[in-house]
């Protein structure tokens, strides 16, 4: 009974294929084709040209023993209709907008414009089943950041969780305000190590995360995702700070800077900074080389954390001191505006020695309890 | 308060040159739908699929309370409703193995029939028994009448699913209009709109017409400057009981939204068309 | 069997538990609970979840955002036009006001109890076997 | 008490100062739900409308009549019959404060409205975007029998399920009954709140079948009501027999109770929410 259902469906609802009647969404002359759902299985199944059953589910016994609720595909066929329909209102402003933009010359106005026509696009996109489809079930890596759509799609889901997780932790480690007073964050900092070959530490690093040494001894890879639209390229500054550096005059500690990068062009779609690209241009960006968080023995669990920031000028690159480092002085004075943060934390373990070597910092001093000459309160 | 406006008003007509205008009451008299509108295709199809996800998300009818075991009624029931194929591990289920709990299968809707409460009575015609007997099938009249098939516009069974309004077109004139009425000026005691609109229905239409009287305030008021004239709209529905036109009107319709666009002067209708119904 | 209502009663009055003795079905008026309370109950009777694939999702929410869309707008049509009516009745009496201050007092004189008739009824799906009733004989004695 | 937080080289910790509480500062304008950040409670926290939730249920399953005459109809017809010219909003009549000269006043319960003894709320004049509608209807059996008989309280709320369609929820005793050694707590009755397309199957199954066959029944009592829009009138058990749910299995349901049915409405006084309930075709009596 189900088949008979599906092939009816099929009957009323075939999307065309020819030039000439082609409806706004599935007319690619002008949008771009990664708004399509590229898996053919999945796409026949969602337009009724197949009987299969749902492509999505890859075991032949899963799909044939699936059953689709009765009269979906003939509701979905007329829902579809009038979806587009609005689409395609929308497209038509789009175009309005879009031929007052090549009249406009004011860049204010032409960034409102702009910003219009991204969120005309939005809405025009974001009901369109194959749209949907990639953006909740497609692994969000391989979605296009160029089509605002997607980008809405990838911001919605960062709110949701990651962007929780990540303020949850920079406020329950003080990373803020014991580094800078606060963060409005606008977009998505994620990083990895990448030259970890064990499965345990070579993931996108969870914000808090506590860390072995060897697993950060090299530089990581970052990946800062934009939401908002990137006209050119953005400059980008990166400060990995530990405010936990032992103190002993002071009975306090100070801060270390263990890496600075700063004049990194990165847009919507290039938004990593991995060693591949500091491999070739590294000496152009880096301030400050990398140098791990190295605990000595008896110290506190340290706080590594990584600031990155939107330049509103380009920086010298010139070298910084590392040791007390005042990050808020030094963000005040280049104009940097943080955007993101992360932060994983190290204590002292069997490998801090061998990363010492490694980088040349010599014997790591051990600390001890020591009694106090006071007496005793009675 | 008042006071205060009475030297406004002799102001005004102080210094106007023109007629004071002549105050009118207009009777907007509708029949309210007496079947449900007709839903769009989209709307059936939503609620047809809502409907069929609602079956299969509802429990099992248990139907072990309302159909006694062991009963005649149980029988019947039991013959309507065949057990769904039970699971067998010998067999292969290419379409899934079926999950039977009190004899329906869990992933789907239920299907019940219930046995029919009337018997099949072909050829006999016995129209006496079937209107009283309880026990009859139950047929649905038909959602057209005979007066949309005939086109009978003066008759109030016509567009059952539809606000139709009283239009009249009285003797000597040649447009249709709302039964508009003029406020006597020279009476001795001022009688409200309503008042005036009521009897003036009762004048051109009879007395057998059972009507509600929406509220005493009016719901519109368009300035007929062509007769210098000021017509109060009376909203009213009528329940029961018929127009039975009197000698001053010459026609009578009752028609819907669509109808009286084409019926009435392009520029009143555009006055009075957000408050007749769509429906 | 009842007395002042319909009591369920057990034949030997307390059950005493007796090694080796199977407690026996229940009497029919126990039962009858019994069964009164697996008409209530969940048990056996849910239908399995629905589990839908990921193009059925899609289809779904598409359905449904497609039926937002639709009645929004209708919506938006149906408060557009009761904004205009209600303009439209404040208006009226704004003109009346200053046209005939008599009529204007009749005209906003409320009753004490505002009550709707019982003739005016929902509509049906199908009209009942005479759809319109002619026979009224006219007012007796009618509202003021 | 309050945690403090010493940070020095030599001790690191936190140490509590008895005394005084206080709130510590969120350093950041981002709203963290703690329940969003737990693995466990994911499949619950997703929205009940939406199909993957395990509590999903379709609402819009068929033509609404009773909706749709009430927007189509009634609604503009009673904009025009509420209609007042030259409304004001009449302010609220909340319960009162005895004074701040005092601490005993300042913690005594607070004084009784002005005039009355139950609060009202304002009454805003009636425009186009208040018009009164009815946004729920409660049915409620309290079965007093159960107290002596528990076994009735599964009959009295299978009844109300039958009526309306939806599991009611269970009611207990409030009081403590010394002739029978009753203790409260006891479950007696269930009572169901309705929405949406059950609430408007179950006013019209009172409005067209139930009400009119019964004799003893004039109508709602003009003085009922709970000044904030909400009437409330009972039907006695005798009045149960007419519902078609249970007309034809009467023997089914032998010990019938009565029920209190609450018709919620938006309106912000009771004379408007009778006028509506008019309206809907409830009649009303002075009786």
């Amino acid at each position: 009974m189900l088949r008979r259902v599906v092939a009816r469906g099929s009957k009323e609802f075939r999307r065309s294929n020819s030039t000439s009647s082609q409806k706004v969404w599935s007319n690619f002359s002008k949008r771009s084709p990664s708004l399509k759902l590229s898996n053919e299985a999945i796409n026949n199944n969602l337009f009724g040209k197949s009987t299969d059953g749902p492509g999505s589910m890859i075991s032949h016994s899963r799909r044939a023993a699936y059953h689709s609720p009765n009269e979906i595909d003939s509701t979905f066929a007329m829902a579809y209709e009038i979806l587009e329909q609005k689409a395609e209102d929308l497209y038509n402003q789009v175009e309005k907008l879009e031929q007052q933009l090549a009249q406009t010359k004011d860049e204010e106005s032409i960034k409102q414009l702009k910003d219009q026509i991204d969120t005309l696009l939005i809405r025009a996109e974001i009901q369109n089943p194959e749209v949907m489809y990639n953006s909740s079930f497609n692994d969000p890596d391989s979605l296009d950041k160029t089509q605002p759509v997607y980008r809405k799609a990838l911001e919605q889901k960062w709110k949701k969780y990651d962007l929780m997780v990540t303020m949850q932790r920079l406020e329950q480690l003080h990373v803020i305000p014991d580094t800078l007073p606060t963060l409005e964050p606008k977009c998505d900092v994620k990083i990895r190590f990448g030259h970890n070959s064990d499965s345990e530490f070579s993931h996108w690093i969870v914000p808090g995360e506590m860390l072995p040494t060897i697993a950060v001894s090299q530089p990581p890879t970052i990946k800062i995702q934009e939401f908002e639209r990137v006209d050119g390229k953005n400059l980008y500054s990166v400060l990995l700070v530990n405010p936990d550096t032992p103190d002993l005059p002071a009975n306090s500690f100070s801060t270390t800077l263990h890496y600075a990068l700063a004049n990194v062009p990165l847009d919507n779609v290039d938004n990593t900074i991995d060693p591949s690209k500091l491999l070739t241009k590294g000496e152009e960006y880096t301030l400050a080389d990398f140098e791990p968080l190295v605990p000595e023995k008896n110290t506190p669990t340290q706080r590594a954390c990584l600031w990155v920031f939107r330049q509103t000028k380009p920086l010298d690159i010139k070298p910084v001191a590392r040791k007390h480092f005042d990050i808020r002085t030094f963000v005040q004075e280049q104009g940097l505006i943080p955007v993101g943060a992360h932060v994983w934390r190290q204590g002292f373990d069997r490998s801090v020695n061998q990363v010492r070597e490694m980088y040349g910092l010599g014997k790591g001093r051990v600390f001890h309890r020591v009694r106090g000459i006071e007496p005793l309160p009675q | 308060m008042r006071s205060v406006w009475v030297t406004r008003a002799s102001i005004a007509r102080a210094y106007s040159t023109q007629v004071q205008p002549v105050i009118s009451s207009t009777l907007l008299l509708s029949r309210n739908p007496i079947i449900t509108q007709e839903p769009s295709s989209f709307e059936k199809q939503f609620y047809k699929y809502q409907n069929e996800l609602w079956r299969r998300l509802m429990w099992t009818f248990p139907s072990w309370f309302f159909f006694k075991p062991g009963t005649v009624a149980e029988q019947k029931y039991r013959k309507l409703n065949k057990p769904a194929t039970p699971d067998n591990p010998n067999i292969e289920f290419p379409r899934g193995r079926p999950e039977l709990r009190h004899n329906r299968d869990r992933r789907f809707k239920q299907t019940i029939s219930v046995p029919k409460s009337y018997e099949d009575k072909k050829g006999e015609t016995n129209a006496a028994s079937e209107t009283d007997d309880l026990a009859r099938k139950i047929v649905p009249n038909s959602r057209i009448t005979e007066a949309d098939l005939k086109k009978d516009l003066a008759s109030l069974e016509r567009k059952l699913s539809r606000t139709l309004y009283l239009i009249i077109k009285e003797k000597g004139s040649n447009t249709w209009k709302f039964p508009n009425f003029n406020v006597p000026t020279n009476a001795e005691e001022v009688s409200g709109l309503h008042v005036v609109a009521e009897e003036g229905l009762y004048k051109i239409g009879g007395e057998k017409i059972n009507y509600f009287n929406v509220s005493n305030t009016p719901c519109h008021v368009f300035n007929n400057l062509q007769e210098n004239k000021k017509e109060y709209f009376i909203k009213s529905h009528i329940l029961s009981g018929i127009f039975e036109p009197q000698e001053s009107v010459a026609e009578f319709n009752w028609l819907s939204k669509e109808e009286l666009k084409d019926v009435l002067p392009a520029e009143y209708y555009q006055d009075v068309s957000h408050l007749l119904n769509n429906v | 069997m009842f007395k002042s209502f319909a009591k369920p009663q057990s034949s030997s009055g307390v059950l005493t538990f007796i090694r080796g003795k199977r407690i026996s079905a229940t009497n029919p008026a126990t039962e009858r609970i019994v069964q009164q309370l697996s008409v209530l109950a969940a048990g056996r009777k849910q239908p399995k979840l629905l589990n839908l694939s990921n193009e059925d999702i899609v289809k779904h929410r598409t359905i449904m955002s497609a039926w937002k869309l639709f009645t929004r707008k209708k919506k938006r049509a149906e408060q557009e036009q009761l904004n205009q009516q209600y303009e439209s009745i404040c208006n009226a009496m704004n003109d009346l006001k200053e046209t005939s201050p008599a009529l204007f007092e009749l005209a906003s004189h409320k009753e004490k109890r505002l009550r709707f008739p019982l003739e005016m009824r929902f509509p049906t799906e199908y009209p009942p076997n005479r759809p319109w009733v002619y026979n009224f004989t006219g007012p007796v004695k009618k509202r003021k | 008490m309050s945690k403090v937080f010493i940070r020095q080289f030599s001790k690191t910790g936190i140490s509590l100062k008895p005394g005084y509480s206080t709130v510590h500062p969120v350093h950041h304008l981002v709203k963290v739900e703690k329940s969003n950040l737990k693995p466990s409670l994911k499949e619950l926290l997703v929205p009940h409308d939406d199909i993957t939730s395990i509590k999903y249920r379709p609402y819009e399953i068929d033509q609404d009549r009773i909706a749709e005459h009430y927007t189509n109809t009634l609604k503009s017809d009673l904009m025009l019959n509420l209609y007042q010219y030259d409304a004001d909003t009449i302010p609220a009549n909340p319960k009162r404060s005895w004074g701040v000269d005092s601490p005993y006043k300042l913690y005594r319960p607070l004084k009784k409205p002005l005039g009355s003894i139950r609060t009202r709320g304002q009454i805003k004049p009636v425009t186009a975007k208040n018009i009164p509608e009815i946004t729920g209807v409660t049915v409620h059996s309290y079965n007093k029998k159960a107290l002596v008989e528990p076994w009735l309280d599964i009959t009295t709320r299978l009844q109300v399920a039958t009526l309306t369609n939806v599991k009611p929820k269970q009611l207990f005793a409030k009081r403590n009954l010394v002739e029978f050694k009753l203790r409260k707590g006891k479950p007696v009755g269930g009572k169901v709140e309705l929405t949406g397309r059950d609430m408007t199957q179950f006013l019209s199954t009172l409005i067209e079948l139930v009400l009119p066959r019964i004799r003893t029944f004039k109508g709602i009592k003009n003085s009922s009501g709970d000044k904030k829009g909400n009437i409330t009138f009972g039907l006695t058990n005798e009045d149960m027999q007419f519902f078609p749910e249970i007309e034809a299995f009467q023997d089914l349901y032998p010990n019938m109770n009565g029920l209190h049915i609450t018709i919620k409405t938006s309106a912000s006084n009771d004379e408007q929410a009778r006028t509506l309930l008019s309206a809907y075709g409830f009649p009303f009596t002075n009786a």
